[in-house]
């Protein structure tokens, strides 16, 4: 049992990792901001959540899985706020100059 | 060994184009970046109280603050003031890699086994009744060090306010916002803050007998206060409020207040009665958040301006 | 009013015992700190009439998971097969959800969703969405997103 | 080892702070300056602190109070230099 509960951890976050290094290599090839806004956030946003599903059986409370959730949830909360925006910037940027 | 080299790694490539930036906007992104790194170099320092300071000060509102500084000088006139010679860089650098080296070369020396308080903090750290040995410095043994830190934040604001010119006294501190309603950041600020502050109350809370503690509670209710502004749907209070002012000072009086009954009661400054300490602890705890994230906010904001139309 | 003011003390008291758990030494400022936090986000956010559907709700919820999977793929692939390269395209999309808090919300959510990020307004009133790939299927899928979240949230009469 | 390696690097952010203090003419990129400047001081004690592990404490805890206060003094310090610049800059404006 521990040790299914542990190759799931590692498969998870192994593939979360995965993610992360894709929003990276991302960040680095897409050609326009908005572009590596998507790469930023959505790859990121999967990485963080396999991360965290992983970590989850691991959590020692019920707290603790409330604790990891939340997370992720306010991750997302920022990048839904801050993504529109840089997006909106940059369109302004590349039509002003 | 190896996490610790990458930090370090990053940090330097982080702070050295801070410094040879070309422009100051790029310098404050990169400096906001090398905060918040600098936050995990203190957590493998094991010292996790300071990294959630560094994180919410630091990184957070320092570069709230320096950001807007930035955008706001970008449109000034040049500096022009003549810039050092290459002569002259060669022999500053030269200077300051050799203080650099002779730093580190006295780091390398520190004596060994390294002199230490931490044997003396946990044999009195009964008598202060809480758990976390940072807080028990703060507000015990080294408790008028943190109450003078509080005075400062207060004298802060006094500076800063007198920086403001004298159509714009009394005025709503900061450059006004454009007010708004809608947007990703309204939403945002509509919706954060109620979460912020649970969060803040509860490393207030924990910062008793874990890491956390007023100032880093106070720097997340700062953001928390500021972010609205930011979007614009609602406005900062005016400084010539009665009650911003008496929050902004009830920190510091209620600490001294609480230090002058210790003089009467246990015969010394800031001594706390026995089976009491966490209790009043607590309480000048609970009224210094208040105090110092009112003042945060208020440094961060900067003082009342003229309305230029900008 | 009070049913909104309820729920929202309920949510913040559950992040309390999520961050310090749930010993009863703890609880108290854990009621003052969401009661505080109540307080605030009805000054912050005016609770609105909103008549939630629950089963169309949980079927949002329940299918976001796949929704950020799929998002998430279609950027890493993108991003890290050499032969694959974004074609990243700005379009108009006219929303059917009035200005204001809902479509606000929306347009968070649809960030979070494969290929579409909103950019700001159009000068007619539109929203300009920048999509990764697939421009032609953008506004269809926030069509379709749309139609979704507002039947979620009882928007759509 | 993780002391040292930190200590190390605050000495190395003393220099390259002061070196931007006293080569750069910009005010704001002095007073970034001044901020890894205090950041390497902070650090050099962090990593003090860390060394005078003891008592089951993981670092000595009186250092690491000292470097709290002095994280959000240099902060009022930086308001009020930030502030001071942009009075500067508003007043230059008005010629």
């Amino acid at each position: 049992m521990t040790l299914l509960v542990d190759v799931f951890t590692v498969l998870t976050v192994a593939a979360g990792i995965v993610f992360f290094v894709a929003g990276t290599a991302g960040l680095i090839r897409f050609p326009d901001t908005s572009s590596r806004l998507h790469a930023l956030t959505k790859a990121d946003h999967l990485g963080l959540g396999l991360v965290v599903l992983g970590l989850l059986p691991r959590a020692e409370s019920l707290g603790g899985v409330l604790r990891l959730v939340a997370i992720w949830g306010l991750v997302l909360a920022s990048s839904a706020a801050a993504g529109p925006m840089l997006a909106r910037l940059a369109r302004r940027g590349a039509r002003g100059g | 060994m190896i996490a610790d080299l990458l930090i370090v790694a990053a940090i330097v490539a982080l702070a050295l184009p801070v410094v040879l930036a070309r422009s100051a906007f790029t310098a404050v992104a990169l400096f906001v970046a090398y905060g918040l790194l600098l936050a995990f170099a203190w957590v493998r320092l094991d010292a996790v109280d300071v990294a959630l300071t560094e994180a919410a000060i630091g990184a957070g509102l320092s570069g709230v603050l320096l950001l807007g500084a930035a955008r706001r000088l970008a449109g000034g006139p040049p500096v022009e003031d003549a810039p050092p010679g290459k002569a002259q860089v060669a022999l500053i650098g030269v200077g300051c890699a050799g203080l650099a080296v002779a730093l580190g070369a006295v780091i390398l020396a520190l004596p060994d086994p390294a002199p230490s308080l931490a044997e003396p903090v946990m044999a009195n750290i009964a008598a202060i009744e809480v758990g976390n040995p940072v807080t028990a410095v703060l507000m015990g043994f080294r408790g008028l060090d943190t109450l003078l830190e509080a005075a400062v934040l207060v004298l802060a604001v006094v500076a800063l306010w007198a920086l403001a010119p004298d159509a714009a006294w009394g005025a709503a501190p900061g450059w006004r916002q454009p007010p708004a309603t809608d947007g990703p950041l309204a939403l945002l600020a509509r919706v954060l803050p109620p979460i912020g502050v649970v969060v803040a109350v509860h490393i207030l809370w924990v910062g008793a007998d874990a890491p956390g503690g007023k100032f880093q509670a106070a720097a997340i209710l700062a953001a928390m206060w500021l972010l609205p502004w930011m979007a614009g749907i609602a406005a900062p209070p005016p400084i010539s409020r009665a009650w911003l002012r008496i929050v902004i000072a009830a920190g510091p009086v209620a600490f001294i207040l609480a230090g002058f009954a210790g003089s009467v009661l246990q015969g010394a400054f800031l001594a706390y009665p026995p089976g009491y300490a966490k209790a009043v602890i607590i309480a000048v705890e609970v009224v210094l958040t208040a105090s110092i994230a009112v003042a945060l906010a208020l440094l961060v904001l900067g003082p009342p301006a003229e309305d230029r139309g900008a | 009013m009070a049913a909104a003011a309820l729920v929202r003390f309920a949510l913040l008291l559950t992040l309390w015992v999520a961050l310090a758990g749930d010993g009863w030494k703890d609880l108290a400022p854990g009621v003052a700190a969401a009661a505080l936090g109540t307080w605030w986000s009805l000054r912050l956010l005016p609770p609105a009439p909103l008549r939630v559907h629950p089963a169309a709700l949980a079927g949002l919820v329940l299918r976001f998971p796949w929704q950020a999977l799929t998002a998430g793929v279609q950027v890493a692939r993108l991003a890290l097969d050499p032969r694959r390269r974004p074609e990243p395209k700005h379009v108009t999309w006219a929303p059917s959800l009035p200005p204001g808090r809902a479509r606000d919300a929306f347009l968070a959510y649809a960030s979070l969703l494969p290929g579409t990020l909103p950019a700001g307004d159009a000068p007619d009133g539109s929203i300009v969405i920048h999509a990764i790939a697939g421009a032609g299927s953008a506004a269809a899928a926030m069509n379709e997103e749309e139609a979704r979240f507002a039947r979620a949230f009882g928007l759509d009469d | 080892m993780s002391a040292t390696i930190f200590g190390l690097l605050g000495a190395a952010l003393v220099g390259i702070g002061l070196f931007g203090l006293l080569v750069r003419r910009d005010a704001l990129l002095r007073i970034l300056a001044f901020n890894l400047l205090g950041g390497g001081v902070f650090l050099v004690f962090g990593a003090v602190a860390r060394r005078g592990a003891g008592a089951g404490l993981p670092a000595d805890p009186v250092p690491q109070a000292i470097i709290l206060t002095g994280i959000v003094v240099a902060f009022a310090a930086t308001t009020l230099a930030v502030a001071l610049v942009l009075r500067l800059a508003a007043a230059k404006d008005r010629g």
